[in-house]
């Protein structure tokens, strides 16, 4: 089968899998949805940086400052190539946390239609990692604008039966998950993206679990911002992106002030270069933006449909084993429609942290507790979940082994 | 299993009959919570004559965080203020201590039972976080701890 | 002389000097002021992180999350003890320049004595990079604040003349340069820090162009907050630091918002963790700041007064060579009194884009322009300078070049 | 030496004897700058009977910003606007074309000297900068370019 992933060729590039986990056992990484692993491409692509283009971008006109600002904009244009748009809208910032506080802060400095004042209405979801909760709820503490948001289904689907409630004429900001990195459910955007362009609202797409796996079409979705992180997407840490249309970015504060972002400057005023350059003051991060490159580039290689493709049939079977083991619950979307490679789980009477701790034991790492989306935790009434994350370098072995540890995990208290 | 040495019979025993949990009562009450995790603690208590009184505490969490605030309230109920700061210190230093510590059983009672989570670097806030919500406590009601 | 580093043992650490500039000259790196080069050392820390420990910190209770928490953790620890500060001082941030911003924006979304409100007053310089000038001056235009600022000496140093009119008892925050990264002048800021704590304000020292080369004292100096940057001190791309008072740090509230700074969180309001947490929100540049440990680690070794030393004789050297070149002129500070190891220069008659593009054809990378400090430029009235600047891997031999490439600059316009 | 083709002859008199430099007067004047290095144009024109006109510009810049500004002001002082759209379209893909192209004299007469600034990215700014203005001048003055 075409799809299945040549995940042993895939393994040799990551130098991660050769680690010993506690007791000699052998890595079983599980835990992607926080930060995936990094292929050996990466770690040159920045090495190379630092030891053959080393110096400050744009700001020189030396032969090393001209390397170093074609391999930065270089950077930039495969990011842009990869999500297929243009190079003038791909903002580098440090992560997605970054370029969601990029946005509500632009917002909060910027006038006319983007501009965020008292009474305005910003829309998330209950879905939202805290990164796509936190800067809006308190830009609306700022401001007095008023944050609103969909509730969340128990599988995980957002409940849109109040959307003309819930989007209104004053709203002016919607920001949504394409993917819950909690529960792997995919949340049904058409509608809203539709609903928010139709009072004249900006969609704010959180693409943070989506962008690293699947292949994504920002013009069919036809949303007006898109963030992700790349130590998501096999690349470095210290590295976000933010894509927003160009004749958005045109009319938005800075964010950061410094060099580099400037036309002209005085003591008491100064003007702006236009985006990207507006949104990137100071040095930058340069070997990242590099790095987050090669990381694409390895993702366009192996192929975003068949690693979406592979990490659902892993999902697939994962989902079955679990839902076979006594005492297991699989928490969300109980099938592999509308999800993607995330599985919550809570195994009745164990605390997801113990659960983990025991897993740990077989050298499968999996994350537990609220996974930075508190709200959606407390609604479901849990104390938080033990989560599976799938990507590229995982075996359907890794399954079997995860399957075994959770089996363990219960028994391990069960017997006691 | 290295395991054994995290999770002692006795911890089992604790997070299966936890003591001194119930509602707690006393007009101060504290609420300390782990962000990590999302685990939770509410305790209260009372100082009579110098001495730890009616602490209960309520709260959710793993099996680690539980025992761990079960056997605090057993240790340190009844005991002056001088002789639960002594507890509290020789705690934290044995959490603090990777594994180095074994804890001395005349101070820290059952709760040298805890001293394979310092092992377990994530795990040491769960030991302590019933820990920090009893001192926390207990200088709100006018101990200097 | 025991101040004489090893030059040439140092150089072999650092790949870039391997690389070959415009027409086969050897690299003759004249722009460290600007971003340093990075040894050996600093990649394998990083690659090392990647390969053995890599996973998001603060966030799994696994194995390898434990191995990346103590490896980001004890980076902290050991830029902690670099500044002779306690760990929890000691937050982690992209940039200088994101330290600064986050400052101005915090002390704008703080109250007491922090809080930056209509009428309050903010005191720069006109040394300032614009990175210590922008946040502050668009801080005062969005809270109505005042900017005030000292004026500048054609020598580089500070007026203080003044200094009663500038700082008055309605100054909150002070934000001066510990040196000029364009004439390389050490202001005397310890009547200033003095001045502004007699009146209540807090001092922020600009420590970009001072941190990396020569040692510090935080507690001698008696300062509030420091920031310099990673990348100009060995250390890889995308990480800055912040240090500040516990106690201001205490009071301050939080810049970005996200996952793991929070304490609790609903939908609609949260509570946040304590310093240095509070301010990283998201999962951090982790690689980046084992990066910068072991950047830092490698300037200890070597040793900073040593370092300082041998700028300082490398510019004593440089200056009386340009001193003795007609037609060209130091801009700033004539001596090594008062001065760091930058150069800013003009030679007569010519732009000094044309002079950097001739002295590139030497192998000599120096920067050219205003330097991110426009208003310094304007004040001098000139329409930028040459800069060179040195550090550790410099050899008395790179100044020899860097003279020949000025003389070469002149006479190739001079002479048709 | 490599950088002979950079600063070729024709370049350094311009730079010299910059041509149409002098007090801008024209009712709108377009001012730019570079921000990397701080250089500065300041230019007016008019444009009469579908003609370019007294072109003026004054600033300050390196050899390479001021040269093509003189280049600029001759090549396009007395063309139709069709004529100047053509020769501004072709520098443009002429100093983007990283030392490939060389220029079509016909068009770019004077101009075709710059090509070598194409093989230092850094510097295409300067060279553009005048440019960049003129255009920006042109539609202002109703020209479609
Ligand atoms: C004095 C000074 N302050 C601030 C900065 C800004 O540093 P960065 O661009 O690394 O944020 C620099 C360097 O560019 C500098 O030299
Ligand atoms: C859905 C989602 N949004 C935002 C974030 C924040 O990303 P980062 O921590 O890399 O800034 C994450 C991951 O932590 C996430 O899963």
């Amino acid at each position: 089968m075409s799809s299945i992933l040549d995940v042993a060729r895939i393994k040799r590039d990551f130098p991660i899998f050769q680690a010993e986990m506690r007791g000699g056992k052998r890595l079983v990484f599980l835990d992607s949805g926080a930060t995936s692993q990094k292929p050996i491409q990466v770690m040159d692509a920045e090495r190379e940086f630092y030891s053959k283009h080393n110096a400050a971008v744009h700001r020189g006109s030396y032969y090393l400052a001209e390397q170093a600002s074609e391999a930065y904009e270089g950077a930039r244009a495969r990011v842009a190539a990869f999500l297929d748009v243009s190079a003038e809208e791909v903002i580098f910032t440090k992560s997605a946390t970054e370029s969601l506080n990029l946005l509500a802060v632009s917002f909060e400095r910027s006038t006319g239609m983007l501009g965020i004042n008292a009474g305005d209405e910003i829309v998330v979801s209950e879905l939202e990692h805290h990164a796509n909760l936190l800067p809006w709820q308190q830009l609306a503490k700022r401001t007095g604008a008023v944050l609103k948001w969909f509730e969340m289904n128990p599988d995980g689907s957002l409940d849109l039966s109040d959307i003309d409630r819930v989007i209104t004429p004053r709203c002016k900001v919607v920001a949504i998950t394409h993917l819950s990195n909690v529960l792997g459910s995919v949340p049904d955007i058409a509608p809203i993206i539709a609903a928010a362009h139709a009072v004249g609202a900006v969609f704010v797409l959180d693409g943070c679990q989506s962008v690293p796996h699947q292949p994504i079409d920002i013009a069919t979705l036809d949303i007006d911002f898109l963030v992700f992180s790349g130590h998501k997407a096999l690349g470095p840490t210290g590295i976000g992106v933010l894509w927003g249309r160009a004749q958005l970015l045109e009319q938005m504060e800075p964010y950061l002030y410094g060099g580099s972002m400037i036309e002209t400057v005085t003591m008491t005023g100064a003007t702006w270069a236009s985006a990207p350059k507006k949104f990137e003051a100071g040095v930058p991060n340069m070997a990242q933006a590099v790095g987050l490159a090669a990381g694409l580039e390895y993702l366009s290689e192996v192929g975003l449909p068949s690693i979406h493709n592979w990490e659902m049939q892993l999902t697939d079977h994962a989902i079955r084993g679990l839902n076979s083991i006594e005492g297991v619950k699989v928490i969300g979307p109980q099938g592999i429609e509308n999800r993607g490679g995330v599985i919550s789980f809570v195994i009745a009477g164990l605390h997801p942290h113990d659960v983990g701790q025991v897993m740990d034991q077989y050298g499968v790492a999996v994350r537990t507790g609220h996974h930075c989306a508190w709200p959606l935790i407390r609604k479901l009434g849990l104390a938080g979940t033990t989560r599976a994350s799938f990507y590229l370098y995982n075996e359907m072995a890794d399954v079997d082994v995860f399957l075994e540890s959770v089996i363990g995990a219960r028994d391990y208290f069960g017997k006691r | 299993m290295e395991l054994d040495s995290l999770y002692q019979e006795v911890i089992l025993d604790h997070y299966k009959k936890p003591h001194h949990k119930g509602l707690p009562t006393g007009e101060i009450q504290v609420h300390h919570v782990n962000p990590n995790c999302g685990d939770e603690i509410t305790l209260s208590l009372a100082i009579k004559e110098g001495k730890i009184q009616d602490l209960v505490w309520d709260g959710v969490g793993c099996s680690i965080s539980q025992a761990s605030a079960s056997i605090m309230s057993d240790l340190v109920s009844g005991k002056s203020v001088a002789e639960a700061r002594e507890a509290l210190a020789q705690f934290t230093e044995l959490m603090q201590s990777k594994g180095s510590l074994k804890g001395d059983e005349e101070v820290l009672e059952d709760a040298i039972a805890l001293a394979g989570v310092s092992k377990f670097p994530a795990r040491v806030k769960c030991a302590l976080l019933s820990w920090m919500a009893f001192k926390d406590a207990a200088i709100q009601n006018g101990a200097i701890l």
